[in-house]
């Protein structure tokens, strides 16, 4: 095993433990923020996962999808936040 | 011949177009048409009568084998002539009767279309054919009995009419298809040489059995007989035509039809031996207590029909002998009667024998013709009516080992009808005057002439039996029981036991009628009650139908989307299962179940986001779980190999997040409506949907796929579609019709929520 | 290159939807694009079933990708029927739109989205590809969603939510079996699946799926017990809206379990077919007392286009060619007369201002024309001769007897009975019984103010509907020799397979 | 991974039609959601499934060579994601009117279309 | 919702998204993309931009009522079957032109298609956003 | 002078996402990037558009820096069990002025673990700032006045 | 050679990510998780995209690295202040210790108006 492919095996799996535990934040919240801030991290790091899948898989075409997540995370963030304030105006 | 329904259906259906300017004169212009038709017919008399057969075939649906096969026997003539003849007469009265009626026009469209079908029904030699226009007579009659639809009563028992012979017509169509399998034919003559291949048919019973109910129900006999005398709601005209003289014959037509090639059985025979027995005396007694002009002669109609049947189910050469003489004298007084009847309802304003009384002077014409039909219907020397009790006593007296016991029915019957003949044709003319709602006056000529020629006409084949009956008979009787009758007709036999029992029956008749009250009275006390009602027995099913119909669609259509859902699930699940249960290896399949750290971490993460979304009290946790589902399926579609599907999945989940927040902020909380009983069944039945799909998924995927499409499209997506992406060249060139479809549906899907959203129209049914 | 025509029938009503969509605020344009595209499709679609008896089973490969890697589009003698069927509705009620469609729908792009449904419908007759067919199913249901919310009164969305829901639930259901037969045959052309299923081996998995594609279809053709969607929302919308998919809804549904459970799913008929034999006995069953429990015009009508459904399921689970034949003739014969009673139904409505028969009343009185106009499908759906449905229900018996299923005969003559029942009921209450309202000669509000030329508009279809039922019934011919030829290419399916694979 | 799918696809149905079956209408189109999730992920493994090899052909080659996904699932199950969202936020939007109108996201409150006189 | 940060950041963020959908919708031929995905990102631009900015603005951003992008749309993926019949081809055959370009690669009517499919999703995702958006205004 | 620059960059990140350094790749930008910015033209105002380069990269340099100091702090304070945080949400007197200078420095000032930008007031005077390690308000405020926001309105200015 | 670069650069990246994701846990309330962690982990996924750009070696994919980077940096910000403020509104609770508050009883209710 190489150098590379040691040094991915090990980032899948913490970027995989990442991804539990910030889930795990997201099962308990407490607040409904907490949760979207969780989901937010998770998709972030969900664009991790995917760089570094592409190198265990020595294909490229997966990054696109990291750009789009990226864009996509955050859209459903604002869109989260735009609910929650509206919902908290009188 | 085709011509001549044609035209009749022609005529009948100008009736509304020229009735308004006509209306004065419109009973003349009308009766012309039957008088055609009889003329045509007529013309044809000496040929039939001199035994030959005339035959016309014209195409309609010949794949089916149904055609338009129209067949001119003596039967068919003598039915012919009878209906169209007192069709004239009905015409011509109902010109005057209906003058005052709204929308006589469509009467008249009516009784147009059914004399026509009536006509169409007993030259039809296809069964099919023949159907087309029993149902048809079907049909118009519920129109014309229904005719003076704002009364409830009317509607009420037009449907009722309807539903029964309908119902029998049905029947009658399942016995004359499994009759045409037999011989392959649906031409009744082709029948003819058939009757030992029927008969020992397996299916002979049941077409024995359909085929009776079809001719019963329409004929009124037992048990159907009930809707008969609730048919009098209609008009005058309607009960004489239809449910006097011709429709309700349309059944024993049949069986006279029938009986060449279902006849000879013993269960052909005494069915309708007793059926029409039972009708004869059961329906004579129902008269007992009757008022109405127009009810007490239904009943003597019923029991005549029940004659008519039983004496074709003797079936010798004397009881067809019988049937025809009687079936020609019925038709000819009580169809006069019904139109007496007519008039004094019309004349004096009421139908209640009790209130009739003296008229004689206001209307001297109608009790000459009341008087006359009233002695024929009697069985006078010398009416046709006479000759028409005679032969039948005689054909009863020939049957074996029960003979006198009909005869002795037959004579109770015969005497309740010499009752009812009484308080018709005399009552209402002699004795005191009573005053009634009208006043009365003597009824115009063309109320009057017809009834008046019907009356006279029965006077003459009395006196003149020959000329007008007896040449048809040998062949019509060819017709039902293949051989000729070879017996004159007589109007006196000399004195005999039959002119005695003749003699017994008006003496008892006479009888009956002075003391009716006090047999009424004593029967009264004697708590006889009518057990057998199947009029009741009509009501019970048809509220009995309307009660399970209306529990089942309680039960069926509750209004609970869940319980709709839970039956198109458990039905998917339980007949697949079924199915796929059958599977010998179904259990032992050795999935691949080797794991990496990251799967693990994918299926924990949806499995718990599925199980948050489920158990979420609220609202916003439930998207975001949902989220989470939707971004882990992006993330195993990256996995194997899928990116463009994770993109799309990727870019929908955060569109339906902004779509629920923009919706959602609106909607309630969530609220814990459901109980934990169904909570449990909703539980069993999520669990059996996603295990069968567990196993399928399981199943199929340790199978090989057997597929040329992969392969194919790799291969042509360069060169043929000219890009590198697969999938996108699938979406926009191999199966780019898919991709419009999809566009479509997004399309629509826009233009829905705008028009959801910004169309607000009132509810007008609020 | 004349088989390129049988893609009209699917791209003529999107290019009308979208010239409609680029004037999207002209209401006439929209008018005179529908009616005038509705008239294009129905020659067309004559051309083509011309074509088709000329011809034989006309197929093209979209995309020149040869069969089974593209789709094809095929018309064979039943989908050319079917299509021909449709274009007649789309014309009728493409006028009787104009006659009764209030201004407010009509601005919210009504008329583009009978167009779309139109598309959606011919692509499910004409496709010859099972995901194809999907979307085409999708096209439909979502045009039929918007149709029949749109306007929103409370009735239509509460009708909506179960109709949107259960179907949905039959769509995933479809998806599901779609992905599994791809799963197990590798192919999904119709002609390549009816040539590889014989040599498959897991047969029970192949009856699983096929049970699953039969709810499916079994839920848009709304057979016992997966009908309920149907009453629940058939009588909300506007009338023309109930009146086309009373008439063509369903029968997609129908036409796709001909189409499966003929060419495709014949390998287990034993199991198969017999449980379409029992839903269509227990559908025609169902069917017909819900209508006798209803007090609603359009209710009534609406548990009637269930138990009809019935015979036409009847037939095909009978899998004689005189039952298909009769199950083919029955969906012609049903589709004209249904869409009629509704037409009728919404006259009414418009004339007295409601569709419950306690509180109608009157009408043949004073509009005798009306009367006769309603009798004549009522007579038909009852299966009085010599009218279409005569005929229908003949063949189907005919073709039961013939097969001695005697117990689903007797189900099929009392439900013909009860279906004269409900239809005379309509009469009763409607046509004969007095106005209860009171008043010699009660009209609507609404109906006073509708022009003269709408109501032309209005009366139009239904008269030619009514002529084409008695056509068909006076001269059923040449409309049975059809449906014959029709079931025999269904059960021989060789000449499908060879015509869309060109195979010799 | 399979055996694995499998099982989440099962989930995904079982707790569809659980979500289906509630009285709130929210809750029906969450099910309705999962159970589209459940479909194509069907249609995703039932195709077979193959890791790391997406159907691109490289730049300047005419063709795969195996193993390589099949891409025919993929473009089917996107056309039926893109349909099922259009169909779904017609559907979702439908739900947020009748709740306007009715006045309730009770289910068991919206019977009157089936009601018996 | 107002904030001058949202706001600002999505004035810039929107024609780095729009860029970045046609990106996606040239070269979805070749590479992972395609109308649907460049039609979504391009809606999720503007969506950005309403939630920062309001519907108003966003509406007059964009110009164009989302219903005549939708039948653009439709119309343009209609257009693309024409050629194929003109060419007497079967119905949706796809005609390309000879050229090469960059990123695009072969221009034909498939990638006419695929615009259209752009635009059509555009105007959907907008349709929807708007409509739900000017009902709550 | 703006539109011509955002134009031009537009076109280097479209031959930065096509991949292909090609004149016609570029001059394929330029009308992409023209299109884009004629669609989105109402979206902007009339505001300045990096002018300083020089400055702009010896900006970036001391943000990365800073951004890693801080995050290694924050780090260490994760890892270790003992909490040093001293939280409190200041109010932050803006001299940032236009949009995009009160954007970039919120922004920017997120980035910074430990701080988290909460809200502009209407009047776009006041920041309200997140921040772990508070001793005192006036404090935190110099300091950030004399280091994230004078160094960033050099660059803007 | 670049590919030990990569490596390390996965190394580190996926480090401050896991960091992050322990802080999100350990931190005792939104504000301080938001403040702390999500400029951790938006530093440690530029770290691996930044190994992987190296790792490919093609300015293609080096711009695409770049781009999510970049991306990231613009909206995580903004994202954490929509947020925060969100939450500030929704009277997500301060942590016991938060010692200071200048923003309480600034907002109106009505309008959402800061003052
Ligand atoms: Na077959
Ligand atoms: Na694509």
């Amino acid at each position: 095993m190489s150098f590379i492919e040691l040094a991915t095996n090990i980032s899948v799996i913490t970027i995989g433990l990442s991804i539990l535990i910030i889930f795990f934040r997201l099962l308990v919240g407490p607040s409904i923020e907490d949760r979207i801030v969780a989901l937010d991290l998770l998709s972030a790091n969900a664009i991790a996962f995917i760089a570094v899948y592409a190198i265990q898989n020595k294909t490229t075409t997966f990054l696109d999808v990291g750009v789009i997540l990226a864009i996509l995370a955050f859209l459903g963030t604002v869109a989260f936040a735009f609910y929650l304030e509206r919902g908290t105006r009188r | 011949m085709l011509n001549l329904i044609l035209i009749g259906f022609a005529a009948s259906a100008i009736a509304p177009f020229i009735y308004k300017p006509l209306k004065n004169y419109f009973g003349w212009i009308a009766a012309t048409f039957p008088l055609y038709i009889f003329l045509s017919f007529i013309s044809r008399y000496n040929q039939i009568a001199g035994g030959d057969i005339i035959r016309e075939t014209f195409n309609w649906i010949p794949s089916l084998g149904i055609n338009f096969t129209f067949l001119l026997d003596g039967l068919s003539l003598t039915f012919v002539l009878i209906i169209t003849l007192i069709g004239v007469v009905v015409f011509l009265y109902a010109g005057a009767y209906m003058k005052d009626y709204d929308h006589a026009d469509r009467f008249f469209v009516y009784i147009g279309i059914f004399m026509t079908s009536m006509v169409g029904m007993v030259i039809s030699d296809n069964m099919i054919t023949l159907f087309v226009f029993w149902e048809l007579t079907s049909i118009t009659s519920y129109l014309l009995i229904g005719f003076n639809h704002h009364k409830e009563k009317s509607r009420k028992y037009a449907l009722q009419a309807l539903l029964v012979t309908g119902g029998g017509g049905l029947a009658l169509m399942a016995g004359f298809i499994l009759l045409s399998q037999i011989s392959g034919s649906l031409e009744i003559s082709s029948l003819y040489d058939l009757n030992e291949t029927i008969r020992n048919a397996p299916t002979y019973t049941a077409i024995v059995i359909l085929v009776l109910i079809g001719a019963f129900t329409k004929s009124a006999q037992f048990p159907f007989q009930f809707w008969l005398p609730n048919a009098m709601e209609a008009p005058t005209p309607v009960s004489a035509y239809l449910h006097s003289a011709t429709m309700v014959k349309a059944g024993i037509y049949l069986i006279a039809r029938m009986n060449h090639s279902l006849g000879g059985s013993a269960l052909w025979q005494d069915t309708i031996l007793i059926v029409g027995a039972i009708t004869m005396l059961f329906a004579a007694t129902l008269s007992f207590n009757q008022m109405d002009l127009k009810k007490l002669l239904a009943y003597s109609t019923l029991s005549v029909l029940g004659t008519l049947t039983m004496l074709l189910g003797i079936g010798s050469k004397l009881a067809i002998k019988a049937f025809f003489i009687y079936i020609i004298a019925h038709s000819l007084y009580k169809g006069t009667l019904f139109l007496v009847a007519g008039i004094l309802d019309h004349e004096t304003g009421t139908r209640d024998v009790s209130k009739l009384g003296g008229l004689r002077k206001h209307l001297p014409i109608t009790t000459v013709i009341a008087a006359l039909a009233s002695f024929s219907m009697m069985g006078i020397i010398p009416l046709v009516g006479f000759i028409g009790k005679e032969t039948v006593y005689s054909a009863i007296l020939e049957v074996d080992y029960w003979g006198l016991f009909l005869l002795s029915i037959s004579v109770i019957a015969n005497a309740l009808i010499v009752m009812i003949t009484i308080l018709v044709g005399f009552k209402p003319f002699w004795g005191k005057l009573l005053s009634t709602p009208k006043a009365p006056h003597e009824a115009p000529i063309k109320m009057w002439l017809g009834p008046l020629a019907l009356a006279v006409l029965g006077l003459l084949m009395g006196i003149f039996p020959n000329v007008f009956i007896g040449r048809l008979l040998d062949q019509s009787a060819i017709s039902i029981i293949s051989e000729k009758l070879e017996l004159p007709i007589k109007l006196w036999h000399g004195f005999n036991f039959v002119l005695l029992m003749s003699f017994v029956t008006l003496l008892l008749g006479v009888g009956v009628y002075y003391f009716r009250t006090k047999i009424l009275h004593i029967a009264q006390n004697l708590k006889i009650k009518n057990i057998f009602k199947p009029s009741e027995w009509y009501e019970f099913l048809l509220n009995g139908m309307m009660s399970f119909a209306k529990l089942q669609t309680k039960v069926l259509q509750n209004g609970y989307l869940r319980n709709y859902i839970i039956f198109i699930l458990v039905t998917a699940v339980s007949l697949a299962s079924l199915a796929l249960f059958k599977v010998e290896n179904l259990f032992r399949i050795t999935p691949d179940f080797s794991i990496t750290f990251y799967e693990s971490a994918i299926v924990i993460i949806i499995v718990l986001a599925t199980f948050m979304v489920i158990i979420s009290d609220s609202r916003l946790k439930s998207i975001v779980g949902i989220g989470v589902v939707g971004f882990t399926m992006g993330i195993i579609f990256i996995i194997h190999s899928a990116p463009d599907l994770a993109l799309t999945t990727f870019a929908i989940e955060t569109l339906t997040v902004i779509l629920f927040v923009l919706v959602l902020y609106k909607l309630p909380k969530f609220l814990p409506f459901s109980k934990s009983y169904s909570r449990l069944r909703d539980i069993i039945i999520a669990s059996s949907v996603g295990l069968f799909m567990t196993l399928v998924v399981l199943y199929i995927t340790s199978i090989e796929l057997q597929s040329e499409l992969k392969k194919f499209y790799t291969d042509n997506s360069v060169p043929g579609g000219k890009g590198r992406n697969v999938v996108n060249v699938i979406l926009v060139d191999f199966r780019a019709i898919d991709t419009l479809g999809e566009i479509t549906v997004l399309a629509i899907a826009a233009i829905g929520v705008f028009a959801l959203l910004k169309l607000k129209l009132e509810d007008r049914n609020k | 290159m004349t088989n390129q025509i049988i893609i009209l029938p699917i791209i003529l009503p999107l290019i009308f939807a979208v010239t409609m969509l680029f004037f999207w605020k002209s209401v006439k344009i929209h008018r005179y694009v529908n009616l005038i595209g509705s008239t294009i499709s129905l020659v067309v679609s004559v051309i083509i079933m011309i074509q088709v008896l000329s011809d034989g089973i006309i197929s093209l490969q979209v995309g020149s990708w040869q069969a089974p890697f593209g789709i094809s589009i095929v018309a064979d003698l039943l989908s050319a029927v079917m299509i021909v069927i449709t274009a007649v509705i789309g014309f009728a009620t493409a006028l009787y739109s104009i006659g009764t469609i209030d201004p407010g729908r009509e601005k919210f792009l009504y008329y583009p989205l009978l167009q779309f449904l139109l598309m959606g419908i011919n692509g499910a007759f004409l496709t010859g590809d099972i995901f194809n067919l999907y979307v085409w199913f999708e096209v439909m249901l979502i045009s039929s969603f918007v149709l029949l919310a749109l306007g929103g009164t409370r009735g239509q969305f509460e009708g909506a939510i179960k109709y949107v829901t259960l179907n949905l639930l039959s769509s995933a259901i479809f998806l599901a079996a779609v992905g599994i037969l791809y799963g197990i045959a590798g192919t999904l052309n119709m002609a390549d699946l009816a040539r590889r299923i014989p040599f498959i081996e897991q047969k029970e998995l192949l009856t699983a799926v096929s049970v699953l594609f039969m709810i499916a279809f079994g839920v848009k053709a709304a057979i016992f017990p997966l009908f309920f969607w149907l009453p629940a929302s058939y009588h909300t919308p506007p009338v023309a809206v109930s009146a086309i998919f009373a008439g063509l809804l369903t029968k997609v549904g129908v036409y796709a379990l001909i189409r499966f459970f003929t060419t495709i799913f014949v390998h287990d008929i034993g199991f198969t077919h017999n449980l379409l034999l029992i839903s269509a006995a227990l559908t025609m069953l169902t069917g017909v007392l819900g209508a006798a429990a209803q007090s609603d015009f359009r209710k009534i009508l609406s548990f009637h286009i269930i138990s009809q459904i019935g015979y036409m399921i009847l037939g095909l689970a009978l899998f004689s060619p005189l039952a298909i034949a009769g199950a083919i003739f029955y969906i012609i014969h049903h589709i004209i007369v249904k869409t009629n009673l509704f037409f009728v139904s919404g006259v009414v409505d418009k004339l007295k201002g409601s569709y419950d028969l306690g509180k109608l009343g009157g009408v043949y009185k004073y509009y005798p024309i009306l009367g006769l106009l309603f009798l004549i499908p009522a007579l038909s759906l009852a299966g009085i001769p010599p009218l279409s449905g005569f005929w229908a229900k003949f063949v189907v018996i005919k073709a039961s007897l013939e097969i001695k299923e005697y117990l689903i005969v007797g189900i099929a003559l009392l439900v013909g009975l009860l279906t004269l029942f409900s239809m005379t009921k309509i009469w009763n209450e409607v046509f004969w019984k007095d106005d209860p309202k009171g008043s010699e000669n009660y009209i609507d509000e609404s109906y006073k103010q509708i022009s003269t030329v709408k109501k032309y508009l209005m009366f139009a279809p239904i008269i030619l509907l009514a002529l084409i039922t008695i056509v068909i019934g006076f001269y059923a011919e040449p409309f049975f020799n059809y449906a014959n030829a029709a079931a025999e290419q269904l059960i021989d399916s060789s000449t499908y397979i060879n015509s869309v694979l060109g195979l010799k | 991974m399979s055996f694995l799918l499998a099982l989440i696809i099962g989930i995904l149905y079982g707790a569809g039609t659980y979500m289906i079956l509630r009285r709130s209408l929210v809750k029906v189109i969450l099910g309705l959601i999962f159970l589209g999730h459940a479909a194509n992920l069907l249609i995703f493994t039932i195709g077979r499934l193959t890791k790391g090899a997406p159907p691109f052909i490289p730049q300047g080659a005419e063709t795969l060579a195996e193993p390589y996904a099949d891409p025919l699932p993929q473009a089917l199950i996107l056309t039926a994601i893109v349909i099922g969202f259009g169909v779904q936020a017609f559907a979702i939007v439908l739900f947020k009117r009748t709740y306007q109108t009715v006045g309730t996201d009770d289910l068991d409150k919206m019977k009157s279309t089936d009601e018996l006189k | 919702m107002f904030s001058v940060i949202l706001s600002t950041a999505s004035r810039y963020l929107l024609p780095l998204l729009l860029i970045f959908s046609f990106f996606l919708l040239l070269r979805g031929h070749n590479e992972p993309g395609g109308g649907f995905v460049g039609g979504l990102v391009a809606a999720a631009a503007y969506a950005l931009y309403f939630i920062a900015n309001g519907v108003d603005e966003a509406e007059k951003l964009l110009k164009a009522e989302p219903i005549r992008l939708i039948s653009v749309g439709l119309f343009l993926a209609v257009i693309s079957t024409i050629p194929s019949i003109l060419i007497g081809k079967n119905f949706m055959t796809g005609v390309w032109l000879d050229t090469n370009f960059p990123l695009i690669g072969k221009i034909g009517t498939p990638l006419v298609f695929d615009v259209g499919v752009y635009l059509l999703v555009l105007g959907i995702a907008l349709k929807i956003i708007f409509s739900l958006a000017e009902e709550d205004r | 002078m703006n539109q011509l620059l955002l134009n031009i960059l537009l076109a280097i990140a479209w031959v930065l996402l096509v991949g292909e350094v090609e004149f016609e790749t570029f001059v394929e930008g330029l009308i992409v990037g023209y299109l884009i910015l004629w669609i989105s033209r109402s979206a902007f105002g009339g505001s300045k558009y990096f002018s300083k380069i020089p400055v702009t990269i010896k900006f970036i340099l001391y943000f990365i820096k800073e951004l890693i100091m801080a995050n290694l702090k924050v780090a260490f304070d994760i890892i270790t069990p003992k909490d040093y945080m001293n939280p409190g949400i200041i109010a932050f007197p803006l001299d940032a002025k236009t949009d995009l200078e009160i954007t970039l420095f919120a922004n920017l000032l997120t980035l910074t673990p430990g701080t988290l930008s909460l809200d502009v007031s209407s009047d776009k005077k006041i920041l309200y700032v997140h921040a772990l390690y508070v001793k005192d308000a006036d404090s935190f405020r110099s300091e950030l006045k004399n280091g994230l926001e004078k160094r960033l309105l050099e660059v803007l200015r | 050679m670049t590919e030990i670069i990569s490596g390390i650069f996965l190394l580190l990246g996926s480090l401050f990510i896991l960091l992050s994701a322990i802080g999100i846990l350990k931190m005792p309330d939104l504000f301080t998780r938001m403040s702390a962690t999500t400029k951790a982990s938006t530093l440690g996924i530029g770290l691996v995209l930044i190994g992987t750009a190296i790792f490919w070696g093609d300015i293609g994919i080096a711009a695409r690295a770049l781009s999510i980077i970049i991306f990231l940096f613009l909206t995580a910000p903004v994202a954490a202040h929509i947020i925060g403020r969100a939450a500030y509104f929704d009277k997500v609770p301060l942590w016991k210790k938060t010692h200071i508050d200048e923003l309480k009883g600034k907002y109106d209710e009505e309008s959402h108006d800061l003052s």
